[in-house]
């Protein structure tokens, strides 16, 4: 058992009684505090900086040959806790010659934006790494509808994100190796 | 000239204050018209030429006694609103007799109007008790021909205020009973 | 600025004032009102003994309106705490509701 | 009587212009305020409003802009415009009375506080500038602004609901236990300047005519200027007593139900009491218009000398309230019980001892 040390209040003294040497170095501190700098950040012309592990707003990436990285696996909607994501799966059309072999893609790609608590677990889950926490830090919308964000606005804000993997690439050289030519199935773990 | 004018406004103020005291039914208007009233008095003081006097009687009267009518009736916040009718017959007498002397009085105004001596600002050695508007003549008066008065006023406000606190304590002084109440 | 208005118009208007206390006093059955109207009283006596000084070129008078400032502050003190006194015994402050006689 | 008009005019176009100013200096007070606020608490303050041509200058228009100097232009045009919202369960009449009953007295004090002096060129004594030369002239100020706090409870009880009657409650009571120790703090400051032989009276411009040295009424009783400064931060609701609207127990106190331009006539009245205020203690203890101590006046004879001998006195008068605006962002807020006891415990005895003791001093020194 931890012994409680009780500490004696000092009785104060005559000039602490009168309160007026306290006033006065309060008074002094708050003096000198007028000239120091200061810390407001004006926000709407200075930006905050942004850390590079910030967690903002979720969005969708493509890679850098401009491709859907997303193959709807769902893990995110799984995972998401306080089940913002919804995901229709869909097939990518054959008309995409150049990612023929990938079986699927979102058909559409919900982030409901009031619901997200920007926890990044969708990021950390996603294999293919396809979704991202940017950093979009004031995101706003006259309306509930406006804050339901469609895969459209989600590659939109995501944009490109400049990774060295290449996976469709990969993908498809580990297709074509195999002699597969353009649908691939089982070819998965190629990361 | 302009005495006139103020005289005859700020007595009607006056009066209408008083009147709307006796007539009002919240008890905090009738404080609002009272305040009125006292203000209008001071206002008669400065045609008078008593300054020092009109200062007081707003300082005393409207800043500090109507100050504790408004806490005293803020603080037994009930319905302080008249239940029972007043009594006819003494309203009637009361009305007769105000009238009476009204008209009496009214009968007066006017006959051998007095002429108000002039005054100066401060008094002089011959007649140091003379009516001035200066403040000085007051503290002159008040430490030598009314030396004894305003020790007595004094202690009377002292005892005032002690009896005030013994009145207003809220615990009973006998404690041999028992706490009741709070 | 000698006067145009004589003494009678102060005393006309003190005594009017008198009238509507001393009225107060006899109709209201609260005692709140009933110790405002009694000031009100006070005043017209004091208004009057000012007046009255002034024409006679006197401080006495105006000495005399203090002392009654001065009493009429004790006073109203001292009324209204045995008014709130009064309140916590009996929950009320009408007179009728005081009358301890011939209830 | 064509003359005594002409004066008439005279008093009433001063009286007009010396409200103008009072206003503008309360307005300014605001933003002083809270840019001081600001600033100590290392934040930058009001720098966003500006005028369509004035803040278009080129390096003197961001300037103004970011000192904040358009603020109170704006903050009165939002005062003006907003809705006037009027809360079902008030007592309507009483409602509306409440804010303007707490402004007239602020101005009202105005009238008889002097703010200069002139002097002319024939070699006569130094006239103050005082719209009302009053012989009475603090017990004026005292009463006047005692009448101030009708405004406070008034709208306390008319709102109807239970944390602006608090509120109303404690401005009624705080000003009856600090107003008898301001009233016997000044009364030292008075049997000083009175010696035997003048002319006596209680008038603000001969306590300043005393210190014509510069060495201000503190040195010789800083006791009295301390409990005065103390009362008057409690009589004009600042904040280490402002009990009538401590926003963190009583939401907004007495002005709890009040928006739009009746909340401003009671903030208004409350900066104009502030100004006021630090007018009166300049005037009495700070050495009014006169310069600093062991220095004779510089000011010149005739109008440029007025003129800056106001300057020097509003000076002092901005310095004093900036004390008021440093101590609100300073301090915390008493508790209710400990303004009562510190009212009528500490300062009603520290003020009668000090009267006390002048009074002897003053008869000993004959």
């Amino acid at each position: 058992m931890a012994k409680t040390k009780v500490m004696e209040r000092k009785p104060l003294s005559w000039a602490e009684r009168t309160y007026l040497p306290q006033i006065i170095t309060g008074l002094l501190t708050t003096f000198r505090n007028l000239f120091r700098p200061k810390v407001t950040l004006q926000y709407p012309d200075e930006r905050p900086r942004i850390p590079n592990d910030y967690r903002g707003v979720p969005t969708l990436v493509k890679d850098p040959n401009e491709r859907e990285k997303c193959v709807s696996c769902q893990l995110c909607e799984f995972v998401c806790p306080p089940k913002a994501i919804r995901i229709t799966p869909g097939a990518i059309s054959t008309e995409e010659t150049d990612r023929t072999h990938v079986e699927k893609a979102p058909k559409e790609f919900e982030i409901n934006m009031l619901r997200c608590i920007y926890c990044g677990y969708c990021e950390e889950v996603c294999p293919e790494e396809a979704i991202f926490l940017q950093d979009i830090y004031s995101l706003n919308g006259y309306t509930r509808e406006q804050m339901q964000f469609n895969k459209e606005k989600l590659y939109e804000l995501g944009g490109v994100l400049p990774d060295q993997h290449f996976k469709w690439d990969k993908k498809r050289a580990a297709a074509e190796k195999i002699g597969l030519g353009s649908s691939s199935d089982e070819e998965t773990e190629e990361e | 000239m302009n005495e006139e004018i103020l005289f005859y406004l700020f007595s009607t103020l006056m009066l209408f204050g008083g009147s709307a005291v006796v007539l009002s039914r919240n008890p905090v208007n009738a404080a609002l018209y009272m305040i009125l009233a006292l203000v209008s008095l001071a206002v008669l003081f400065l045609t008078l030429d008593a300054f020092f006097l009109a200062a007081l009687q707003v300082l005393v009267y409207a800043g500090a006694v109507m100050v504790l009518f408004l806490f005293v009736i803020m603080m037994l916040d009930v319905d302080l609103r008249e239940r029972s009718r007043p009594n006819i017959m003494a309203a009637a007498l009361g009305l007769v007799t105000t009238g009476a002397v009204v008209a009496i009085l009214l009968t007066w105004v006017g006959e051998g109007s007095t002429i108000r001596p002039s005054v100066g600002s401060v008094p002089t050695p011959g007649n140091p008790l003379a009516f001035v508007t200066g403040s000085k003549a007051f503290g002159y008066a008040l430490l030598t021909k009314y030396m004894l008065p305003i020790q007595v006023a004094g202690f009377l406000l002292l005892v005032a205020m002690v009896g005030a606190i013994l009145l207003g304590r809220r615990t009973k002084l006998k404690s041999s009973e028992g706490k009741d109440g709070s | 600025m000698d006067g145009v208005l004589g003494i009678e118009e102060y005393l006309v208007v003190a005594s009017i004032l008198f009238c509507i206390g001393l009225l107060g006093v006899i109709l209201r059955r609260n005692v709140l009102l009933i110790l405002m109207c009694l000031e009100l009283m006070l005043n017209a006596v004091n208004l009057a003994l000012v007046a009255f000084a002034r024409y006679s070129g006197n401080m006495d008078g105006v000495i005399l309106t203090f002392f009654a400032i001065t009493v009429a502050a004790a006073e109203v003190a001292i009324g209204l705490a045995i008014l709130v006194a009064l309140y916590r015994r009996r929950k009320s402050i009408f007179l009728q509701d005081l009358n301890l006689l011939g209830r | 009587m064509d003359v005594a008009w002409e004066m008439f005019l005279l008093k009433v176009f001063y009286g007009i212009l010396a409200l103008v100013a009072i206003l503008t200096f309360a307005a300014y007070a605001v933003l002083a305020e809270r840019k001081v606020s600001a600033w100590i608490q290392g934040r930058v303050g009001p720098n966003r409003t500006t005028l369509p041509i004035v803040g278009d200058i080129p390096i003197l228009g961001p300037f103004l802009r970011s000192l904040g100097l358009f603020q109170p232009m704006a903050d009165g045009l939002k005062f003006l415009f907003k809705e006037e919202m009027c809360p079902g369960q008030v007592n309507r009449f009483h409602y509306h009375l409440a804010p303007i009953l707490a402004l007239i007295p602020a101005l009202s004090v105005l009238a008889v506080v002097p703010f200069g002096q002139y002097v002319a060129s024939t070699g006569a004594d130094p006239i103050p500038l005082v719209l009302a030369d009053l012989d009475i002239g603090i017990l004026l100020i005292f009463a006047l602004s005692s009448l101030g706090v009708y405004g406070i409870v008034l709208a306390g009880w008319a709102s109807n609901s239970k944390y602006p009657f608090l509120g109303g409650v404690r401005a009624s009571a705080q000003m009856i236990s600090f107003e008898l120790a301001m009233g016997l703090s000044v009364l030292p400051v008075f049997l000083w300047v009175n010696e035997p032989g003048s002319i006596g009276g209680l008038n603000l411009a001969r306590v300043v005519d005393w210190q014509d040295n510069g060495w201000g009424m503190i040195f010789v009783q800083p006791v009295s200027a301390l409990v005065f400064l103390v009362a008057l931060f409690a009589e004009s609701n600042r904040l280490p007593f402002d009990m009538p609207e401590s926003e963190t127990d009583l939401v907004g106190g007495f002005h709890t139900e009040y928006g739009a331009f009746k909340f401003g006539l009671f903030f208004t009245a409350e900066y104009a009491h502030v100004i006021v205020g630090s007018a009166i203690f300049a005037l009495l203890f700070l050495g009014g218009w006169h310069f600093l101590p062991g220095v004779e006046d510089p000011w010149p004879i005739g109008w440029s000398g007025a003129a800056l001998s106001f300057l020097w006195f509003a000076l002092k008068t901005f310095a004093m309230s900036f004390l008021f605006i440093w101590v609100r962002w300073t301090l915390p807020r008493f508790r209710y019980d400990q303004v009562m006891k510190l009212g009528w415990g500490k300062l009603l005895p520290l003020a009668l001892g000090n009267l006390l003791l002048y009074a002897v001093l003053a008869s000993w020194m004959g």
